[in-house]
């Protein structure tokens, strides 16, 4: 974990709801694809966490979902705005087990952190199947962004504007040659896919957080391995782990 | 140069400031970040004799200038803390640590402080009888004062460290209830614990956390907080540990001018890791601006 | 269209939206800067029997996302307040007030119903048993059960408006006190009134406020409102008016979703003069945004 | 009064602890001099009273020392930020009674109002002077602007750094052929010239307010004439009314 400034580069809408803000600063303590940031906001008392969408030396690349009062806030910050953020938080997901052809299931505001996952599987040589799940066609986003990775993209609406009409889970269920399988978004969707693939595999949960950084035990759950911090011992855990 | 040290029941701090418990963990979260040595002390999460999961999530949610939790006393169980969070914990903190230990019954007060009373490092046990998120628990000790005395003696008898007792304050007399603690024998006095407070989700129209109702804490409580010192430093003749919505300097010496002798600062943490460590810097300098040259001179100052 | 007009003890409200006593003096002040009749009704200054001046000054102290006011109940005394303050009020608001009564006796608070009943102008007699600024007076009468249900009591038998009980919330039961008022025939539960709270100006090292404590407001205590407007809600079959730190509509909602009917608007009155006017103009949009069409079906809904 | 939002046109240092700040904005609502503005300060929850130092039809001039929370986050203030200000509060000074001869006295951060004033007294063709005390030279400000209006102006120093040395007490009992005073200025002063002036006069009082119009009563005194609140009834009251 790091405390430290970033200036706002860029902060831009990509649907009506999601926007993507791009900071400057010290990257050093990010280790893995699909850890996340604490981000704090002047004037609210706790700081807000979001996903690592991308990274590099200097950057980290966010999506966020305009949903009440923080994000709100953030989607009118200026570039230049300089922002105090924990960096490095959680333990993200572990490409150690993908084997060569892992899926990738993200839905909505859970698309983000499958984008640095995807960059590191390519980078160590696999084939991951990236699959998003949207409402509609309106609130789709990044899909360009897998595409320019090269990579093979599946895509689900609920309402058939884009796509597979239907949830993920349908994409997953015709699908049978891969490998392993790594996930984020709305909890409903993480229990329909843990029950509807056929290999083990890594989800990334949500939970109302006090510090992000495991002091406060409010972000706690049950696991089959005993309890987990979703901010420390989490976000990501393994399926087999899980206690639905 | 200033003097910040103080002494709480013999045990000299460097400084005031002690991270408060159930903020801090047993502290190696945060020493990775700094020396945590720093510190005058701290307090580490509250421990019960069985081990606890604590309450259904979410046990979080934000206020104006605070936040509300309802964890529920997770911990490890007595046993546990003791045989594998202690020996952690004295790799990266080398000074008297608080013991806060919590209970639904005076037994398990008892219990919990007769086996920590073997721990060398610890120096102070703190019993909170305040915690709103046990049903049946805590609660019922804080809002009485024969239960508090009751806790309070019952405790005294097991132990041979420091004794103080952490008050709630959601009661309609704190004085009552510390001088209660005070006649039947304890060292010190703690507060404030958090207020009672809830939240409603205007997205599901219901509770934002699942236990409903919790623990409200942070700056927007310190005017809480600072009365409460104030009433309880002119009615007992203990040192008083006061806490509640410190987040500066400042805050320090406002909380010791009403009483306080050293201060915890909770919630502080949790949204800057590093506010004890900045807290701990600016207070010479805050010192110097109000002319303070040594805090023991100013404990309880407001009274005078 | 969304319907805003609720009903506490058969006076209906255009909304919700009620200045509370001692932020809204008789309103004339207001009326300077905007119409307001568009509020739900009013509660006026508190009223005693004799004319008081109140605390020494200083009175107000600043907080986080608050502030401490030790007024003392300073008013003209009830003979006063009807012969010159009601006349001039009427000229500026038409809808029935509430009129906000204190006293340091049952006599008081008898005499002070007596007269006021004779208005025309008054829907509701709100009777503040909660200030804690006075000394040997409101406050012990709520921070009882029994002595609340007396100067209930007493009141209802001199009076045929609707009697709320105003509480405090420096309690450690609020919900005995409220059960205590409902048994003695109380209409209604206003709830809550001011946190007691201090501050200590480092530059003097003394209290902020020449009565060293106040009653703290604003944004910071709202928590601890829907907290208690939530169990109070659980336990009486009376209607609640809740307040405590409201500022916005969304704020409106949360309190009606924990239990109350109507919902009074105090400290954001001083630091925003158009605070209710603003609230009243966004409600309806807010309603909209979380699919509510109508506020009665609302009220309590977290309970369900 | 009014509420309004104003522009920061210059906000600059006069010393090391007294800023100038120029706002642009309605200022209809103002009527006299000696009334008072009071300022929403982003992030803290009341607002803050400072006398008008002079105004025309679109912009406010005000004087502030930086003594705590919010007159130091006042301070850093950039030009174009916008403030929501109460305007045209308290009564402000009557200038009827002055006679021909009226002297003006401010001490420390009470001169502003001293300015304005100074100004309608000249219109109303009076020959007003103008004491001015300060602690040291160091902190003196604003005699330029008062030399320039072509007037009288005398300055007492408490070290002698500059002027007389001693308070404006030892200026005005120098003096004898003044026909009323006017004067605003730490309370320890006004109770000194209350005692020490030979004419009546009007004097303008400091309270910590809550709302500064009228509605919380947080600002009351007692004055032979009955309470008044410093913020509506005051914060200027005659000579004769105080109880010291
Ligand atoms: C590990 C993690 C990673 C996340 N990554 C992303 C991401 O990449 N993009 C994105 O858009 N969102 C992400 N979220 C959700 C994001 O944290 C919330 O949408 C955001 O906190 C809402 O803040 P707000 O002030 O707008 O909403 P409010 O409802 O006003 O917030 C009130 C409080 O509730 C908390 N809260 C509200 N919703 C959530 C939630 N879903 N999860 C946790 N806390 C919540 C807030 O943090 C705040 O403390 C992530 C959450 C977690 C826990
Ligand atoms: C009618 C009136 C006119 C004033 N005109 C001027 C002026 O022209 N120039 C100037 O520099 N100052 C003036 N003051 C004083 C000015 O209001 C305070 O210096 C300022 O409020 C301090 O705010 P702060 O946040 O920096 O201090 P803090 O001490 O942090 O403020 C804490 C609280 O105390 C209040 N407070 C602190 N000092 C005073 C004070 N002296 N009077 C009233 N409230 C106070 C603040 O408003 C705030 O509510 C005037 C005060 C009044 C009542
Ligand atoms: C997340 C959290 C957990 C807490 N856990 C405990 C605890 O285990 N034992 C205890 O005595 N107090 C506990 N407290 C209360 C704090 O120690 C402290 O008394 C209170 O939060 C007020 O201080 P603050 O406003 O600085 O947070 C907890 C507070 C928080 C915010
Ligand atoms: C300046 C001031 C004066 C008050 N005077 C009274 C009063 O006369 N009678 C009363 O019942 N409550 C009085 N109150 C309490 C308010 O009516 C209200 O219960 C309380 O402030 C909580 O609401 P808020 O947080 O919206 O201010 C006063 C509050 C303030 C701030
Ligand atoms: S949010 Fe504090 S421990 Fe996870
Ligand atoms: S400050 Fe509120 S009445 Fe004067």
């Amino acid at each position: 974990m790091n405390q430290s400034h970033f200036k706002i580069v860029k902060n831009e809408p990509l649907t009506s709801t999601v926007y993507r803000m791009v900071l400057e600063g010290d990257t050093s303590a990010i280790t893995r694809a699909g850890q996340f940031i604490n981000i704090k906001i002047e004037g609210l008392f706790l700081r807000r966490p979001i996903s690592v969408c991308d990274y590099d030396d200097s950057s980290i690349t966010i999506l966020y979902k305009t949903v009440g009062k923080g994000t709100n806030i953030m989607k009118d910050l200026t570039p230049s705005t300089q922002l105090d953020i924990l960096t490095g938080l959680g333990n993200g997901y572990d490409t150690t087990k993908s084997g060569n052809h892992p899926l990738l299931i993200g839905g909505g505001v859970g698309v983000p952190p499958m984008y640095r996952l995807a960059k590191n599987l390519l980078d160590e040589g696999k084939t991951p199947v990236v699959i998003l799940g949207f409402n509609t066609k309106d609130e789709a986003f990044y899909m360009e962004e897998f595409k320019q990775l090269g990579i093979e993209v599946l895509v689900a609406t609920a309402d058939g504007t884009l796509g597979t009409k239907g949830f993920v889970t349908d994409i997953v269920k015709s699908l049978t040659a891969y490998t392993y399988f790594y996930t984020c978004g709305p909890e409903p969707m993480l229990k329909a896919l843990s029950a509807c693939t056929n290999t083990s595999g890594q989800l990334s949960f949500e939970e109302r957080m006090g510090c992000g950084f495991g002091a406060c035990m409010g972000c706690s759950c049950q696991t089959k391995y005993g309890n987990k911090r979703i901010c420390k011992e989490g976000p990501v855990l393994e399926k087999e782990e899980i206690i639905w | 140069m200033v003097n910040t040290k103080v002494t709480l029941s013999g045990i000299t701090l460097d400084n005031p400031i002690i991270p408060a418990s159930g903020t801090f963990g047993y502290g190696y979260e945060f020493a990775e970040l700094y020396d945590i040595n720093i510190l005058g002390s701290f307090s580490f999460k509250g421990t019960t004799r069985e081990p606890r999961f604590g309450n259904p999530t979410p046990r979080i949610a934000e206020c104006t200038g605070g936040m509300i939790n309802s964890v529920g006393l997770q911990n490890p169980g007595i046993e546990k803390v003791i045989s594998e969070e202690l020996p952690k914990m004295k790799k990266v903190f080398h000074k008297p640590v608080i013991a806060n230990i919590s209970g639904s019954s005076v037994e398990e007060y008892v219990y919990c402080a007769e086996k920590i009373n073997a721990e060398e490092q610890v120096g102070i046990i703190e019993v909170n009888v305040s915690c709103p998120n046990v049903h049946h628990g805590g609660m019922s000790f804080g809002t009485s004062p024969q239960a508090a005395a009751a806790v309070t003696k019952a405790v005294k008898t097991v132990t041979t460290k420091s004794v103080y007792i952490k008050l709630s304050p959601n009661v309609t007399d704190i004085v009552s209830i510390a001088k209660a603690c005070e006649e039947a024998g304890a060292d010190g006095i703690s507060l404030i614990n958090t207020l009672m407070g809830m939240r409603i989700d205007l997205k599901t129209g219901k509770p934002t956390i699942a236990n409903k109702m919790g623990g409200f804490s942070g700056s927007a409580i310190f005017p809480v907080a600072v009365r409460m010192v104030y009433q309880v430093y002119e009615a007992v003749n203990l040192p008083i540990i006061g806490m509640g919505g410190v987040s500066t300097a400042e805050d320090v010496l406002e909380l010791m001018l009403a009483g306080a002798t050293a201060v915890q600062v909770g919630a502080a943490n949790l949204v800057d890791p590093f506010a004890c460590k900045n807290i701990i810097e600016d207070l010479p300098h805050v010192m110097k601006k109000y002319g303070i040259k040594d805090l023991n001179h100013i404990i309880g100052g407001a009274h005078k």
